[in-house]
């Protein structure tokens, strides 16, 4: 069943990706990014972190792409013409696609060796083992990714306020 | 001061024991020979006379004659006509009848002489319809000149031909209006001529220079033909020369036509002591002095003003009983001498009612051509018609009034002014007793008078 | 006829504005030249002054001159010559322009005046506008808004008078309305000559009547209901049938015979209600006839031709005009144009002649002159086939020379313009031999003989230009749209002529272009003939246009005098000017 | 003129909170909520038609049941949406309304285009076309919508005036008016 | 009688539970609409709808005109009229977008209530078990994750109409929405902070806060809009602008965008967004519920636990859990009402206020009212 | 039962679950990721291929996380979310105002450093 799931999870997730890069139009690019998000949450759910699956959902799906399909109706711009590809991004592409294919491939003969997942408990569920984790052994970053937080929000307050001081130098 | 004593110039035969209208009786009385002593002058010193003798038309407008004369336009060829005027329907008038009964060949001559004076081949006299009887009597008299050869061709010799036709009128009022008498005298409508340009020393009868004259005035021109200007200038007063027939009507004593030297006697004199005065036990109350479409004159009105004596302005302040009967002192105080036909009311009439009558008299009379005296003069009748029978208004004298006002000066003829006198003056003198008469009738019995109109 | 050189102009002062007018002029028209508008009812511009309606009346005065040394008298107030006002009001009609006359149109006394003659003139008057024709353009009514006092203190009974009286067959008379103006009685007697009507009765009673045993039925009856300022006469054709304030009023001329008298048409929704004169003081005044009015009737004619036909049955404008041109290519051609057609179609029917190198013939129509404004020559447009040279000289009654060529069997296709060649001449044996290609308006002997058939349009639903006796080119515009399968004459002769012409090249420009617009119609016609010069259909003015007639003096045209005309003898070039009223030149 | 600027007051905590007002609010919509209906159940219940109401337009006939329009087209000259259509007539010599002369022998009213406007009524010398309490119009097709004579008659029914003014005139031309 | 449907196969389960959602929410939904319409109508003095009856019925003598004149076969027209309507799509808009926006609102509306407790009922070992289609532990987050995910109907609705009011509608929902979830996840932090006490298993299960809300003690029998009111105004004035609920309907406010987001829709497509909202409003009426009125407990210090025993129910699973499902409903009942109340009593704020009451006011107000119950629960709990 | 092909990849036979399938799609969508940063030339496409760059990294930490039965895999995925969240925002701020001076997000037209 959960290898079923995978699979559908899997090839969603990756076909949508797929869709990411190879679609002209911007807004079926972040409606494809949603969609692999989801799938990408369901594989969370598939390894039994479920808080994480629906935070990522709640954080990417809730808000970032909609922040994405957001600015591309605001822009209106539908992604643009893509260039065509030159023989020198082919003969790359090529190179880089069997590169990853070879990656993929000298995974395989580990396969055996690692744990089952049936043998481990189901810890990603817990909403205490996290709270947990945070305030003891990763309180610093915490500490530090509050203070990116409250920097990143100054610094799209400041971006996104219009100076006209500054507009009128121009 | 008592009045002074008639001055019988054109009546002078008139009412004489035995004086007829034929020919043998006026040439017995010298009739033709002032004619017979004119044709011996020139023209242009005939009309000289009549322009020194000051002889003012006796029509009712009081045009004087000579410049009547004066302005016919002789340079244009055509043919000069000259008409007699003797459709006399001014109700209270009747003085030229009796000249035509009783004197026609005085006419006869005064034609003739002025058509002398004035080079004129053709006269008519256009006798009013309703005159069959003085129709008759002229066409007589005419056809006994013509056998004497006093009219007709070549008269008596003098190388000078004239025909005078009599012209029976067609009954109405406004042909004795000069340019509705001319058209009638066409044919036509007796529609008066709209002046300028149809003046008839220029443009009348049949486009050519006419000249129309009442048939008093005629009488006078005889007259001073005989006696010249001069002459003719010492009787009456200045400015008011020879004598006036005054037919008086109404509520005195002797009414009838009587003669005097113009402006010698006052209207007191006519009335109290030429006629007889009052009716017994009544007073006066008012009258017409000249026709009824001269403006009325109440009795104990007093009239102010100054006026012209020789070269002196002098004040004068006259009851209607101090009125000399001239032209220019009845203009004076606001009415007119007109035809002579002196109207008199006696403190039976009311004046609503006499006014209607009168207003009764001039929309029948109104010709119809121009628009205010057409349904002016009507709708005057209709209110006091209206007010008569005893469905009278306070606002019908405002009404009336305004009516009047809005008529006289309009008009192509003077009989605008003509239908609105007697309403704008019974109004201005008695307006007490239009406002009054809804009470008044309310009260009284209905007038045997309503019943003509 | 001639105007003098110099017309002596006077200068009159109306309302403190001077203006300059030939001398005779009435104070009316001198005061409508400085915009001042003086109110009348009997007043006509074509008629003897009456002077009774005194509504014009004005106050005049004339500057003051001391009569024993003939020296002005000068204001002192003002340091300008003293004005001796007339204490009486005066009828602007009947006063005449004189050096130095002042008038005032608007002082309280013209005013009262105005306002005393309104209350008089409505006081015995039914106002019953709600069901008289002439609400909507009654004088009345407009003056009575400008200068009535706007409410009624008659209380008495109004006069009765007769009403619904036929004062002829055209004419309806309502007496009660009547103003006694006298327009029509003046009318009756001194244009139309026929001295019919006039008043009985006296004053307020006064009653417009025709006389004993007379009735209005001349030719120009209906005049008399156009000049009428009220509704007392109707006209019993148009009684009842809309309001005027309804109809659109289209410039258009009376296609009757060669006088163009210029007319308006009134319309309203696609139906012509009626047809009136338009004032051209060059050619009809301000009358026409009953007659021309009547002509809108074949609008809505019964006979009226109604589809395309090709042998009888029901086509399509192009099917149809290959047919005709399969007919008429096949050679033997004779063309019958028409008087009847505007100059453009002659133009064009000339151009198709030309391409079918084809003889023209036209008909000639000629009947009796009434001396006034119907000329002998029943054509409207004959000068206008001379002008544009679709023919040389001047038509034949009978098209006999075309049927001798017939019986000769020299023509086997006639195409005709507008004429019943049945009525010219032909017979039904010389129309059953030919085949017959037929434009036209309504069905007669021709258009069941054809074998082609176009309903065209009447002069109401077409533009066009018309040369009348005069040689004046005289334009009418549509009044109403076309009736249903009828299509435009030009249309139809442009594209025969593009079907007859095809790969040959006929003129200068190969192929042969024409348009049935008449703006580039007319540029055409302009360049191509001569006489029209540089006019086009825009910028002849509503009064038409004089042309040149030199090279056509000498024809025997068989016109007689009417109103504005008289015939030029023919005689040899070179011509004089045609005795002609001087041209009115576009303002 | 003074302009006398007024401060406007502050706003206590309260209000400023907002939840009061909106409390506040809240138990005033509630009171609504039980307080009974004010509004009227149309096609049950009717609605009192005030006076000088301008309903659909209606041709009226006099007392006497005499048709009162003279087909004088001002209504259909005045009428902004060209809503009336009227075709004048004669009124044949032998009726009785003959003095008359004119009547209407169409009178169609197009209350598709109708805007109620009453120029009409307002315009008809002969008070004959009414705006009265009729109020609702309605029909299937276009055509329903069109009201023809015989509709506006019966629609607007008999007025009770008593101007008479053609019988005055009939009248008076019976009994003439002599010199 | 739970027995045979829990042997059933899970697929046969998952899709009556599906089912279930469907045909218990849709009808639910359309209920909703016709009791706004009553509850205007009420509100404005007037009797809304009651004109329509099936002919068949009219002839019922008391039920039929009843139930005529409450409107309830309005629900039934209305929602035949949107299935037979013709689907009107314009030719200017994106069609896959247009066609599929439609369907995401239905998607997060319906799989939220899913994760939704809506009763108990005492298994034979006298344990009180929940009623959840799915109880999850971490449904509150499930519930704020999913139904995020909302906001993508609407703006790919406003985008796809390819016009300038629901373009509008679309950027004025997706920034409002994401604006007041901030404010409202902060403000139900408290109420899990209170239920996780340092020895309790760590939970963000809905049933749980339940069960906090029925333990014995004041603490433990207070309902939480007693204990946090700030919370609680705050998750409802955020439930009001996260459901599109006037004064916050910006989004299709129709005084100044016509229709807003759904101006081009029509017919069914239309009628799917109006049940998605009411279900949103569903969803969000029964989360405050739980969270804050006690879930299925009667009354505040009456636990259903006490009440079963006091009616003797306890013995009864069915009956005790059809009457904590009534009870459950009816509190959502209420609130459900309470937004229509509120949307015939508020009128609607400018765009600019709703974004400054998200950001300036509840936002501040949400992390202050955080620090300050994490200080007193940590105090408290120490 | 459905074989994907790339989970056939990582093992012979029928395929369970492994942690090598998670790596390898982790891989595979990081790799995608990568390539759509490395040929798109819209800024936020770019941006998007990012995302998917990261949550590839998160899907590994995850997997390593389950398998191995600790949670600083997990713990770290809340930094990566948080991060990314943060730098979304910052990002797309810095695009939105790099349109409205530039009014082009194409990567090949912002050539410019100043203005």
């Amino acid at each position: 069943m959960s290898d079923l799931l995978f699979n559908f999870f899997a090839v969603f997730t990756v076909v949508c990706a797929v869709g990411v890069v190879v679609n002209k139009n911007a807004v079926n690019a972040s409606m494809c990014l949603l969609l692999s998000l989801i799938g990408v949450a369901g594989l969370f759910a598939l390894l039994e972190a479920y808080l994480l699956a629906f935070v990522l959902l709640l954080v990417y799906g809730g808000a970032v792409a909609a922040l994405f399909l957001f600015i591309v109706m605001l822009l209106d711009m539908q992604g643009g013409k893509r260039p065509p590809f030159k023989r020198a991004t082919l003969v790359a592409s090529t190179v880089a696609a069997g590169l990853l294919a070879v990656g993929v491939l000298s995974l395989r003969p580990q396969a055996g060796q690692l744990p089952a997942p049936a043998e481990i408990p189901a810890i990603g569920a817990s909403l205490k083992l996290y709270a947990y984790q945070l305030f003891t052994t990763y309180l610093l970053p915490v500490q530090i990714i509050g203070f990116l937080l409250l920097i990143a929000m100054l610094g799209v307050i400041v971006l996104s306020k219009k100076f006209e001081g500054v507009e009128d130098i121009k | 001061m008592p009045a002074p004593q008639q001055r019988r110039i054109i009546f002078q035969h008139i009412d004489e024991p035995g004086y007829t209208n034929d020919l043998a009786c006026y040439l017995k009385h010298g009739g033709y020979e002032v004619m017979k002593k004119s044709f011996a002058r020139k023209p242009e010193e005939l009309i000289d006379e009549v322009k020194k003798s000051g002889l003012r038309g006796r029509g009712g407008a009081g045009f004087p004659c000579g410049v009547k004369w004066g302005l016919v336009d002789r340079k244009s060829g055509k043919p000069i006509y000259l008409i007699v005027n003797a459709d006399e329907s001014e109700p209270g008038t009747f003085k030229d009848r009796y000249i035509m009964h009783q004197d026609p060949h005085q006419l006869i001559e005064g034609t003739i002489i002025s058509c002398f004076a004035n080079n004129v081949k053709q006269a008519y006299i256009y006798i009013r319809g309703e005159m069959p009887h003085g129709a008759r009597i002229l066409e007589k008299a005419i056809a006994e000149a013509r056998a004497a050869n006093f009219v007709g061709p070549n008269i008596l010799g003098s190388n000078y031909s004239c025909e005078i036709y009599v012209h029976r009128g067609a009954g109405a009022y406004i042909c004795g209006e000069e340019t509705g008498l001319i058209e009638s005298l066409e044919g036509k409508r007796a529609n008066p001529r709209i002046k300028p340009p149809y003046f008839p020393a220029v443009l009348g009868l049949y486009q050519c220079p006419t000249i129309v004259n009442n048939v008093e005035t005629l009488c006078h021109v005889k007259f001073i033909a005989d006696v010249g200007g001069e002459a003719f200038t010492k009787v009456g007063t200045p400015g008011n020369t020879g004598t006036r027939i005054f037919c008086v009507s109404g509520h005195v004593q002797r009414p009838g036509y009587y003669e005097f030297e113009a402006g010698k006697i006052t209207m007191g004199q006519l009335l109290n002591e030429v006629c007889g005065g009052p009716l017994p036990g009544r007073t006066f109350k008012a009258v017409i002095p000249g026709g009824s479409s001269a403006k009325i004159m109440r009795f104990g009105e007093r009239y102010k003003g100054k006026r012209k004596v020789g070269a002196d302005l002098i004040d004068y302040d006259w009851g209607v009983e101090d009125v000399p009967m001239d032209f220019d002192s009845l203009g004076m105080i606001g009415t007119m001498g007109g035809s002579g036909g002196v109207i008199v009311m006696d403190d039976t009439v009311n004046m609503v009612e006499a006014l209607a009558n009168i207003n009764a008299f001039y929309s029948h009379e109104s010709c119809g051509q121009c628009t205010p005296c057409r349904e002016g003069s009507l709708w005057m009748k209709r209110i006091t018609t209206r007010m008569v029978h005893g469905d009278a208004r306070a606002e019908d004298a405002a009404l009336l009034k305004s009516v009047a006002d809005q008529i006289p000066g309009r008009t192509i003829c003077a009989f605008g002014e003509a239908c609105s006198w007697p309403t704008q003056s019974f109004i201005a003198k008695f307006g007490d007793e239009f406002k009054s008469y809804p009470e008044t009738k309310k009260t009284a019995k209905p007038a045997e008078a309503t019943a003509l109109i | 006829m001639i105007a003098p050189a110099k017309p002596d102009l006077v200068t009159v002062n109306i309302d403190g504005k001077e203006v300059a007018v030939p001398k005779g002029t009435n104070v009316i028209e001198a005061a409508r030249l400085v915009g001042v508008d003086v109110p009348h009812y009997c007043y006509h511009p074509k008629l003897t002054v009456a002077g009774n309606c005194r509504m014009c009346l004005i106050e005049m005065g004339m500057p003051a001159v001391d009569p024993a040394t003939k020296t002005p008298i000068m204001d002192p107030a003002t340091g300008k010559q003293k004005i001796n006002w007339i204490p009486r009001p005066q009828i602007g009609c009947g006063t005449n322009a004189s050096p130095g006359l002042h008038v005032r149109t608007n002082t309280p006394l013209v005013r009262d005046c105005q306002q005393g003659v309104m209350e008089f003139l409505l006081i015995n008057h039914p106002l019953d506008c709600p069901i008289c024709d002439q609400a909507g353009e009654c004088k009345l009514q407009e003056q009575a808004t400008d200068y009535g006092r706007g409410y009624s203190r008659y209380i008495e009974q109004k006069n009765v008078k007769p009403k619904r009286t036929q004062l002829g067959p055209r004419v309806t008379l309502d007496d009660e309305r009547c103003i006694l103006c006298s327009r029509c009685v003046r009318f009756s007697k001194e244009i139309a000559k026929d001295d019919v009507l006039g008043f009985i009765d006296r004053g307020s009673y006064s009653t417009l009547t025709c006389f004993p045993g007379k009735t209005l039925s001349n030719n120009y009856s209906l005049n008399t209901v156009d000049i009428c300022p009220v509704g007392a006469l109707t006209s019993t054709d148009f009684r009842f049938k809309m309001r005027v304030w309804f109809l659109k009023q289209t410039f258009s001329l009376d296609a009757e015979s060669s006088v163009g008298a210029n007319t308006t048409v009134w319309s309203r929704e696609g139906v012509i209600y009626r047809v009136t004169p338009r004032r051209n003081d060059e050619v009809n005044d301000t009358w026409m006839s009953d007659s021309g009015r009547l002509l809108f009737k074949q609008v809505k004619a019964d006979n009226r031709l109604a589809g395309i036909k090709v042998n009888g049955t029901e086509s399509a404008l192009d099917i149809a005009v290959n047919a005709a041109a399969q007919l008429l290519k096949a050679g033997s051609v004779a063309v019958v144009g028409s008087g009847r057609s505007t100059v453009e179609e002659q133009f064009l029917t000339k151009k198709l002649a030309a391409a079918l190198g084809a003889s023209v013939s036209l008909v000639s129509r000629v009947g009796q002159g009434d001396k006034l404004l119907i000329s002998a020559d029943r054509n409207p447009n004959v000068r206008g086939a001379l002008v544009t040279g679709l023919i040389a000289a001047l038509p034949a009654a009978q098209l006999t020379t075309l049927a001798a060529d017939v019986d000769a069997g020299k023509i086997k296709t006639i195409i005709s313009v507008g004429e019943d060649l049945a009525a010219a001449g032909l017979t039904a044996a010389q129309l059953a031999q030919i085949s017959i290609v037929y434009l036209g308006t309504h069905a007669n002997a021709t258009s069941a003989a054809a074998k082609v058939t176009f309903p065209t349009l009447t002069s109401f639903e077409k533009s066009g230009t018309f040369v009348n006796q005069q040689f004046r080119i005289q334009k009418f515009v549509r009044a109403v749209p076309g009736s249903a399968g009828a299509n435009d004459d030009l249309l139809v002769l442009s594209k025969l002529i593009a079907a007859v012409s095809e790969g040959r090249a006929l003129s200068p420009r190969a192929p042969f272009e024409t348009s049935f617009d008449l703006a580039s119609l007319w540029t055409q016609l302009a360049a191509e003939v001569p006489a029209l010069g540089t006019m086009n259909f825009a910028n002849i003015p509503d009064t038409g246009l004089l042309l040149d007639a030199t090279s056509w003096l000498a024809l025997p045209f068989v016109e007689g005098e009417t109103l504005h005309y008289k015939p030029a003898a023919p005689q040899p070039a070179p011509a004089k000017e045609p005795a002609s009223p001087p041209t009115s030149t576009p303002a | 003129m003074a302009v006398i600027p007024l401060e406007r007051k502050p706003l206590t905590l309260s209000e400023r909170a907002y939840l009061p007002q909106i409390a506040s609010g809240l138990k005033t919509t509630l009171k609504h909520l039980f307080a009974p209906n004010v509004t009227l159940e149309y096609p049950e219940q009717r609605p009192a038609i005030p006076t000088g109401y301008r309903g659909v337009p209606t041709l009226v006939k006099d007392p006497h049941g005499r048709e009162k329009c003279v087909s004088c087209q001002l209504c259909e000259f005045v009428c902004p949406p060209k809503a009336i259509r009227i075709t004048p007539g004669e009124i044949p010599p032998d009726s009785a309304t003959a003095h008359v002369e004119k009547g209407p022998q169409a009178f169609d009213i197009d209350m598709l285009r109708c805007i109620y406007c009453g120029l009409c009524q307002e315009v008809c010398p002969e008070e004959a076309i009414f705006l009265q309490q009729q109020y609702s119009m309605v029909g299937y097709t276009r055509e329903e919508m069109v009201n023809h004579k015989d509709r506006l008659y019966e629609l607007g029914g008999t007025l009770p005036d008593q101007h008479f003014k053609w019988d005055k005139k009939k009248a008076a031309a019976e009994h003439g008016n002599a010199h | 009688m739970f027995d045979f449907y829990f042997n059933l196969p899970f697929w046969l389960r998952s899709v009556l539970q599906g089912l279930a959602v469907i045909f218990v929410i849709f009808p639910l939904a359309g209920a909703c609409s016709l009791a706004e319409r009553k509850v205007s109508a009420w509100i404005q003095g007037r009797p809304g709808p009651n004109r329509a009856i099936p002919f068949w019925f009219a002839w019922v003598p008391v039920l039929g005109p009843l139930l005529q004149r409450l409107g309830v076969f309005h629900l039934m027209a209305d929602g035949a009229k949107f299935l037979f309507k013709e689907e009107p799509v314009p030719g200017h808009v994106n069609k896959f977008y247009f066609i599929l926006a439609p369907v995401i609102a239905m998607i997060p509306a319906f799989s939220t209530v899913t994760v939704v407790p809506f009763g108990a009922y005492f298994d034979p070992s006298h344990r009180l078990i929940p009623l959840a289609l799915a109880n999850v532990d971490i449904g509150i987050l499930a519930i704020f994750a999913v139904s995020s995910l909302g906001v993508y109907s609407l703006i790919l609705a406003g985008w796809a109409s390819n016009s300038k009011y629901p373009f509008l509608g679309g950027v004025r929902a997706s920034a409002q929405l994401i604006s007041y979830e901030l404010a409202m996840t902060l403000s139900v932090i408290p109420v899990f902070l209170w239920i996780n006490a340092p020895d309790a298993p760590a939970t963000l299960s809905l049933a749980t806060v339940v069960e906090f809300q029925s333990k014995p003690g004041f603490w433990g029998g207070t309902w939480f809009i007693f204990a946090m009111p700030l919370s609680a105004i705050i998750f409802m004035i955020s439930l009001f602008a996260e459901t599109n609920r006037q004064p916050f309907d910006m989004p299709e406010s129709e005084a100044d965008l016509v229709g807003g987001f759904h101006t081009e829709y029509g017919a069914f497509k239309w009628s799917l967004f109006f049940v998605a909202e009411y279900s949103h409003m569903i969803v969000g009426s029964a989360v405050f519920t739980l969270l804050f009125l006690g879930g299925w407990n009667p009354l505040p210090w009456l636990s259903l636990a006490k009440f079963a025993e006091l009616v003797h129910l306890v013995d009864q699973p069915l009956i005790l859990g059809l009457v904590s499902i009534g009870i459950f409903l009816g509190k959502v009942v209420v609130l459900l009402f309470f937004f229509m109340w509120v949307r015939w009593t508020v009128p609607r704020f400018r765009y600019d206020q709703v974004m400054k009451l998200g950001w300036q006011k509840l936002l501040p107000l949400a992390i202050f009212n955080l620090i300050a119950y994490a200080i007193g629960i940590a105090v408290i709990q120490k | 039962m459905i074989h994907s092909p790339l989970i056939l990849a990582a093992g012979q036979g029928p395929f369970e679950a492994t942690l090598n399938a998670y790596v390898i799609l982790s891989a595979v969508l990081f790799a995608i990721g990568f390539f759509g940063v490395l040929l798109r030339k819209n800024t936020l496409v770019i941006f998007m291929c990012l995302e998917l760059m990261l949550v590839a990294a998160t899907l590994g930490l995850v997997a390593f996380s389950r398998y191995n039965g600790t949670m600083d895999g997990n713990v770290f995925v809340f930094f990566i979310l948080t991060v990314a969240a943060a730098e979304v925002a910052v990002g797309l701020a810095i695009i939105v105002a790099l349109f409205r001076k530039r009014q082009t997000i194409q990567v090949d037209e912002l050539d410019a450093l100043k203005n």
